[in-house]
């Protein structure tokens, strides 16, 4: 109970504010005794960064071995699936000796991997992971704002997962009505077997989950604001710490509009109101529900997630600019044109929610406002895409591997993006939507460059929070695999939703238009397989290298401007002994006046130009 | 105010842009700057239920008439249309002033003060929330309006009554009761079993034909619980904030704290937020 | 603070008073002048109706701002403090247009099946009726 | 970009214009439900009946059509989507229990159902399936054994169909919410409508289930008073001069009395009409009953029910010299007294026309 009694202390001390405390310990930092406080409940921002990047990678797999066993199913029907009964039980069922998936458990995988692989991998995952990381280190603070809040943050997601886990479990299953929840197939036990106590779960687990996204958001855009180090104005933040702020306002004000439609979703459940709900007749029965609207919650749910879309890209985009100038040893092109995009990108997905809803029967007047919205966001997109080439264009380029995830990145947003660009035509819409050409899509865009983003910052940044770097090798053997797999999973994925195959199909056999496509789901299911299984040897090289990988010899082994490799190897809670440094410059002086590159904490030299 | 501790290296007299670090640009500690965060979050969920009512009441025909439905006061008086409510935005207001009234003494370290202050303003949240349960009871009890159900209807046309209160046809030379088109009624229960009065249309396209009184749109008496609720429950959570301070204040903790009184300073926030909300409550679902 | 500051201070915050609760006052007079308490007949005007709404919205907007200057210090805060908080709120304009619009558009689609239903309609005897012999044409 | 925008938009507007009120436009209703869809053809009138889904019973009402509103009597539901070529079709989406979506991935039409929010679809099928199939023949991807296993089976090209399909999870069933589309010529899709039986008329009319049960619809009222004057004219202009007795058919008693049932009133006044046409006919009404019971009290209810439509026909203007009437009794039966059948016949009103005798 000691460590309870010195928490209250600290936080008492937090209420002080903390600087004289790092003042007075920062020598051995007095609250590092045990292990407990110092791994589990730790508040120092590096641990919890390395406690939401490990939770979501647990997550991950999970998550994409789910794809995979709804692959298999899809991609081979008439195959046995019998020997994953001893994992999956009463889910396989077997007739005439043929096991297949149960065609509730297949929606439920389906659903799963989509809640799982958006909230709690590319979510919490990457922008919990590197917002914790970067923001205090490449800031030059101390910690967040509200270390003690920002501990709750993962807490919440911890229990968040533990009940989504939880409800994998129960007899009736998941929740299986899609990752959006629409209702009343959501709302209504009846219609569903997941809809039950899964749907309950589901719902108390997400309600979990934005609490730990509004702790952390509040503490991220605060420190940013706020706890800056001396020098470090706005201007001359890097693009991670922009995209991290912008996302963090995102989250901040978007799930709360979340929250609101699934307090009004448990109500419709629980207390038999009729916000959702509308002349039901299921099960033979008619519902008493009038007046309701299922389409409010489209608009609600996806209030909350189109900028949602963009708090998962937007830290992997931040990331990967600054690899990306870090790696190509240029300063990163047009930094005020990318921090004006990300701003535009992020008031931009505020107003184009109904994109996603063309054809659910919305106001086809109010499309078009929509339609213009959307596709204005291809012009800040396109500037990044162009600021990225332009960075890369004429740089002492190193093709390590964060570097080739960064290229990779670049490749993917601009496939995914393309994409977009007919998605966002209502007209195009009417053939597209709910196909594969949509999975594909935002797969490609939010998915897998979510996830190149996520590897970049994990390959580039694993020296920071390890003392150690990552085997090159299996790296590089992870990077190739990887983009050409995702290709050959997501390419032909593009011609079978052109062709209206619509997604969430179990079984493509009732309708000619749709099952001739049965070589190609075999060919995306191998791929998937392969690419499922390269991710494990990343899992593999990143736990091998926390403890074996080659280690650390200088503070700054890229050779980065940024303040973060300025600290010790293995820093301690406070980041710096001693000051904090003074920043001079923005973060992207690399090739300057002869020099390779010049850290931010440099001042201007004689005779220096042009320094910002 | 809060002492203004910035980072721990030296900092030199700044000259340069507010944007810049190793200052606080927004001149607030961070406990309050994360407390107007996290009430701007929170005032995007009560913008998501307002903006959902608003949608569920313009996609209704027709929508029960508030200074109709809000017209009771305590005592048995009916007839006084938005009386009592205004009453609660009172208390509500004079609560916030308590509570502005105690930040300035929290300001002048004055405990007392602050002490004295709070406690009036946990008494009107109290009351507050006192007047919201009666209403609560009356809605649910007096005029049985739930989640589900909704009695309080508006006429689309006019007519005559062919029954009384009662559901019994008038007797022979009774004067009949008239009505005209968006006026509202309440139907009644009568020995457990609602009575819906038969009337007779007066005006126009199906004048003539007979009808029976129908339940008003069932969104409303959702919306009402869950929006007041969700309010009152903001106001609930802030007495207890208020009483755990209060109690803070008094025993002296803060006396010794370099940021003083912040915490009456942050609570005072969330106190005016919940005020704030009412503003908006009381105008969409008394007002308008 | 000096004490004049602080007397000062008071005074202004039981003048904050007096103005939320005139305003309130004012606003529940307006709402039951447009519903026809206080003249009778008044709301069988809509735009009676429709200024007074718009009164009250006006009042009540004005009723937050000073709530959020005046009691929660918004005044005596920085610009950039300032602009933080209350620009995002901006983002809800369109989404209060766009819901509104979609509100009115459920209603309409409601009614348009309505309306559809209540068209007259093109001929009036169902086929297979009775075993007796007939022509459409016949009977119409 | 944007020439995509503009364009795109444009198109948009194009197709989810909804038709005019006077457009000429084939209306159909496609109900959505866990896991089929259920079709729904207005019939000759061309209008779509009402529907409250508190009255949806399974296998008597799956739609909740109400039956008062007569303009459900004639429609049916549709096992296939026929739709003749080249007319607008305006697809009124509608759903039962959760949100399913109306998919015809040949056509590029689709569409959420959302229950309680009735949507729509407008468009225009501009090839026949028979067509398709002809520009499917020469595909080399459609020849071949439709079914592998059975060498009897159609060619592939030869059995495409246009699909219907739901696009939006509405759960465990999803995947399997087919139906097939069939676009055929304007006269194929007549045969096929002259095909369809009437719900109602088919599976309600006159049920435990018909709210309308023992009254008379519009329609049967017209049929009747057709087939009343054809007698009548017949009748009247035959060679014959002998007298001519003709049924009243659609007159009914209340049991036991002489107190005229609402129904009988359609014919009655046709015959009144008949008698105002032809002025100078005179007639003889003549009761008849059943053997049941006494046969006094038979003599005397089928002198007084002959009595009544006099009296009806006395009421309505018609001169009381030109009618006179008369009661059987059970004495003479049309058929055998020993069936219900054959009772129910017995049980009847004539009348006779003097067609000597003219005043």
């Amino acid at each position: 109970m000691a460590e309870v009694l010195e928490y209250n202390e600290d936080v008492l001390i937090k209420e002080q504010g903390y600087d004289d405390h790092f003042h007075d310990h920062h020598h051995g930092d007095k609250f590092r005794s045990g292990f407990i406080s110092h791994y589990i409940f730790s508040m120092d921002h590096k641990i919890i960064a390395k406690q939401f990047l490990i939770t979501g990678m647990i997550w991950a797999i999970i998550g994409a071995a789910m794809s995979i066993v709804f692959r298999m199913q899809l991609g081979f029907p008439e195959d046995s699936m019998t020997w994953i009964k001893p994992l999956l039980g009463k889910w396989i069922v077997v007739e005439n000796g043929i096991g297949t998936l149960a065609p509730e458990f297949y929606y439920a995988l389906v659903t799963m991997h989509g809640t799982i692989l958006v909230f709690f991998v590319l979510t919490a995952g990457l922008s919990g992971t590197f917002s914790n990381l970067l923001i205090p280190l490449q800031l030059g603070a101390r910690d967040m704002a509200s270390p003690f809040m920002n501990m709750l943050s993962y807490w919440f997601f911890f229990m968040a997962g533990i009940v989504m886990f939880y409800s994998l479990f129960i007899s009736t299953g998941p929740f299986a009505g899609g990752w959006t929840a629409y209702p009343p197939l959501s709302a209504l036990p009846q219609a569903s077997q997941g809809s039950g106590a899964g749907m309950t779960l589901w719902l108390v687990s997400l309600t979990l989950f934005v609490v730990s996204v509004l702790l952390g958001g509040i503490n991220y855009i605060t420190t940013v604001l706020n706890l800056r180090t001396k020098g470090m104005s706005l201007w001359r933040m890097p693009l991670t710490i922009w995209a991290f702020f912008v996302t963090a306002i995102l989250g901040l004000l978007s799930f709360p509009v979340l929250v609101s439609g699934f307090l009004m979703l448990m109500c419709d459940r629980g207390l038999g109101t009729s916000f959702f709900l509308s002349e039901i007749f299921v099960n033979g029965e008619a519902l008493p529900n009038v007046g309701g609207s299922p389409i409010l919650y489209q608009h609600l749910f996806w209030f909350l997630g189109h900028p949602e879309v963009y708090i998962i890209i937007l830290p992997a985009m931040g990331l990967v600019s600054e690899v990306l100038s870090v790696h190509a040893r240029k300063p990163i092109f047009g930094y005020k044109a990318m921090v004006y995009s990300i701003l535009a990108i992020g008031f931009l997905s505020f107003i184009v929610w109904a994109h996603h809803m063309f054809m659910s029967g919305v106001n086809p007047m109010i499309s078009n406002f929509f339609v213009v919205f959307t596709l204005i966001i291809a012009v800040p997109s396109a500037v990044k895409v162009f600021n990225w080439i332009t960075t890369l264009y004429g740089g002492n380029i190193r093709l390590n591997t964060p570097m080739l995830f960064a290229i990779g990145f670049v490749s993917m947003f601009i496939s995914g993006g393309l994409t977009g660009i007919f998605l966002g035509n209502s007209a195009i819409d009417i053939q597209m939507h709910d196909t594969y050409f949509v999975v594909a899509h935002f797969h490609i865009v939010m998915g897998v460059a979510a996830f190149f983003g996520m590897f970049a910052g994990i390959y580039h940044w694993f020296p920071k929070m390890y003392g150690r770097f990552m085997n090159e090798t299996l790296g590089k053997i992870h990077f190739w695999f990887t983009i050409v797999g995702a290709y050959a999973i997501f390419w032909p994925m593009h011609y079978i939703g052109m062709a209206g195959v619509p997604r969430r199909y179990y079984s493509f056999d009732s309708f000619d238009a749709f099952n001739d496509f049965a070589l190609m789901n075999k060919f995306i299911t191998i791929a998937a397989i392969i690419v499922f299984a390269v991710q494990i040897l990343f899992v593999i090289n990143f736990f091998y290298s926390i403890w074996y990988g080659k280690k650390m010899k200088t503070k700054n082994p890229w050779g980065a401007t940024t303040l973060e490799w300025t600290t010790d190897i293995k820093p301690g809670h406070g980041n710096w002994e001693g000051n904090l440094p003074t920043v001079h410059r923005w973060a992207y002086d690399y090739g300057k006046d002869g020099h390779d590159f010049i850290p931010q904490y440099v001042p201007a030299q004689e005779g220096e130009k042009d320094v910002h | 105010m809060a002492t203004d501790t910035a980072l721990d290296h030296d900092i030199e007299v700044q000259s340069g842009d507010a944007w810049d670090g190793g200052k606080k640009p927004f001149k607030a500690s961070y406990g309050k700057l994360m407390m107007w965060y996290f009430l701007l979050s929170d005032a995007f969920t009560f913008s998501g239920f307002l903006i959902a009512y608003g949608a569920l009441r313009i996609s209704s025909p027709t929508w029960p008439v508030p200074d109709f439905v809000f017209q009771t006061f305590p005592g048995g008086i009916t007839g006084w249309p938005l009386i009592f409510v205004t009453v609660m935005s009172f208390l509500l207001i004079v609560s916030s002033v308590t509570m502005v009234r105690a930040v300035q003494e929290g300001a002048r370290e004055n405990r007392k003060g602050v002490v004295f202050w709070m406690i009036l303003t946990i008494i009107g949240g109290l009351g507050f929330l006192g007047c919201q349960a009666w209403e609560w009871t009356n809605l649910i009890g007096h005029e049985h309006m739930s989640v589900t159900t909704n009695p309080f209807g508006t006429h689309v046309e006019s007519g005559v009554y062919l029954e009384d209160a009662n559901g019994d046809a008038y007797a022979a030379g009774a004067t009949k009761e008239t009505f005209e088109a968006g006026e509202s009624y309440l139907i009644h229960k009568h020995n457990g079993d609602w009575v819906q009065r038969e009337y007779q249309v007066t005006s126009g396209t199906d004048e003539g034909t007979r009808m029976n009184q129908e339940f008003g749109p069932k969104a409303f008496g959702a919306l009402f619980f869950f929006i007041t609720g969700f309010h009152g429950f903001h106001v609930f959570s802030g007495v207890v904030f208020l009483i755990i301070i209060m109690l803070n204040a008094a025993s002296g903790v803060y006396v010794e704290r370099k940021n003083g009184y912040e915490m009456v300073e942050k609570i005072g926030l969330y106190w005016h937020f919940v005020d704030l909300v009412w503003v908006f409550v009381f105008l969409v679902f008394y007002l308008l | 603070m000096a004490h004049e500051n602080h007397e000062k201070a008071i005074k202004q915050v039981y003048i904050g008073l007096g103005i939320l609760a005139v305003i309130t006052l004012i606003e529940v007079g307006v709402s039951l002048f447009g519903k026809g308490h206080i003249i009778d007949g008044v709301e069988s005007n809509t735009w009676v109706i429709y200024i007074a709404a718009l009164l009250i919205i006006g009042l009540s907007l004005y009723k937050a701002k000073f709530i959020i200057y005046e009691f929660m210090h918004m005044r005596y805060e920085v610009p950039g403090l300032i602009r933080s908080v209350l620009l995002p709120v901006l983002l809800l304009v369109w989404a209060i247009i766009a819901f509104f619009l979609e509100g009115d558009y459920w209603k309409e689609k409601r009614n348009k099946v309505k309306v559809r239903n209540e068209m007259p309609a093109e001929k009036l005897v169902p086929q297979g009726m009775l075993d007796y012999e007939w022509s459409k044409e016949d009977l119409q | 970009m944007t020439f995509l925008v503009v364009k795109g938009l444009v198109v948009w507007n194009e197709v989810m214009a909804d038709v005019g009120i006077d457009e000429e436009v084939i209306e159909i209703e496609a109900t959505g439900y866990q896991f089929a869809w259920d079709i729904r053809y207005p019939g000759p009138d061309n209008r779509l009946g009402e529907k409250d889904y508190t009255l949806i019973q399974l296998g008597i009402n799956p739609l909740g059509q109400n039956w008062e509103d007569p303009q459900n009597h004639d429609d049916f539901i549709a096992d296939q989507i026929y739709l003749p070529v080249g007319r607008k079709v305006r697809v009124r989406i509608t759903a039962k229990d959760v949100l399913h979506n109306f998919y015809l991935p040949h056509f590029r039409v689709k569409m959420d159902a959302v229950p309680g929010l009735p949507s729509y679809f407008v468009f225009t099928p501009t090839v026949t399936t028979e067509d398709f199939r002809a520009r499917l023949r020469d595909n080399a991807n459609w020849q071949g054994l439709s079914d592998p296993e059975d060498p009897e089976s159609l060619q592939k090209w030869e059995a495409f169909d246009y699909e219907l399909a739901c696009a939006e999870l509405c759960g465990k069933g999803h995947y399997s919410m087919r139906k097939i589309v069939k676009i055929v010529s304007e006269d194929e899709y007549n045969a096929w409508l002259e095909q369809q039986n009437s719900y109602y008329m088919s599976q309600i009319r006159n049920t435990d289930n018909d709210p309308l049960k023992g009254q008379f619809l519009e329609s049967d009222i017209k049929v009747n008073e057709k087939k009343f004057f054809e007698e009548f004219d017949n009748a009247m202009s035959s060679a014959d001069t002998d007298d001519i007795v003709l049924p009243l058919r659609n007159i009914n008693f209340e049991t036991g009395s002489a107190n005229l049932t609402n129904n009988s009133q359609y014919e009655l006044n046709n015959l009144v009409t008949a008698l105002t046409k032809y002025k100078d006919v005179s007639i003889e009404l003549n009761g008849h009953t059943d053997n049941v019971g006494d046969s006094g009290v038979n003599q005397q209810l089928s002198e007084s029910r002959a009595s009544t439509v006099l009296n009806y026909l006395i009421d309505r203007g018609v001169s009381s010299s030109r009618l006179s009437s008369r009661g059987y009794g059970d004495r003479m039966p049309l058929e055998t007294n020993d069936t219900e059948e054959g009772r129910m016949k017995n049980k009847r009103i004539e009348f006779k026309i003097f067609k000597k005798q003219t005043i």
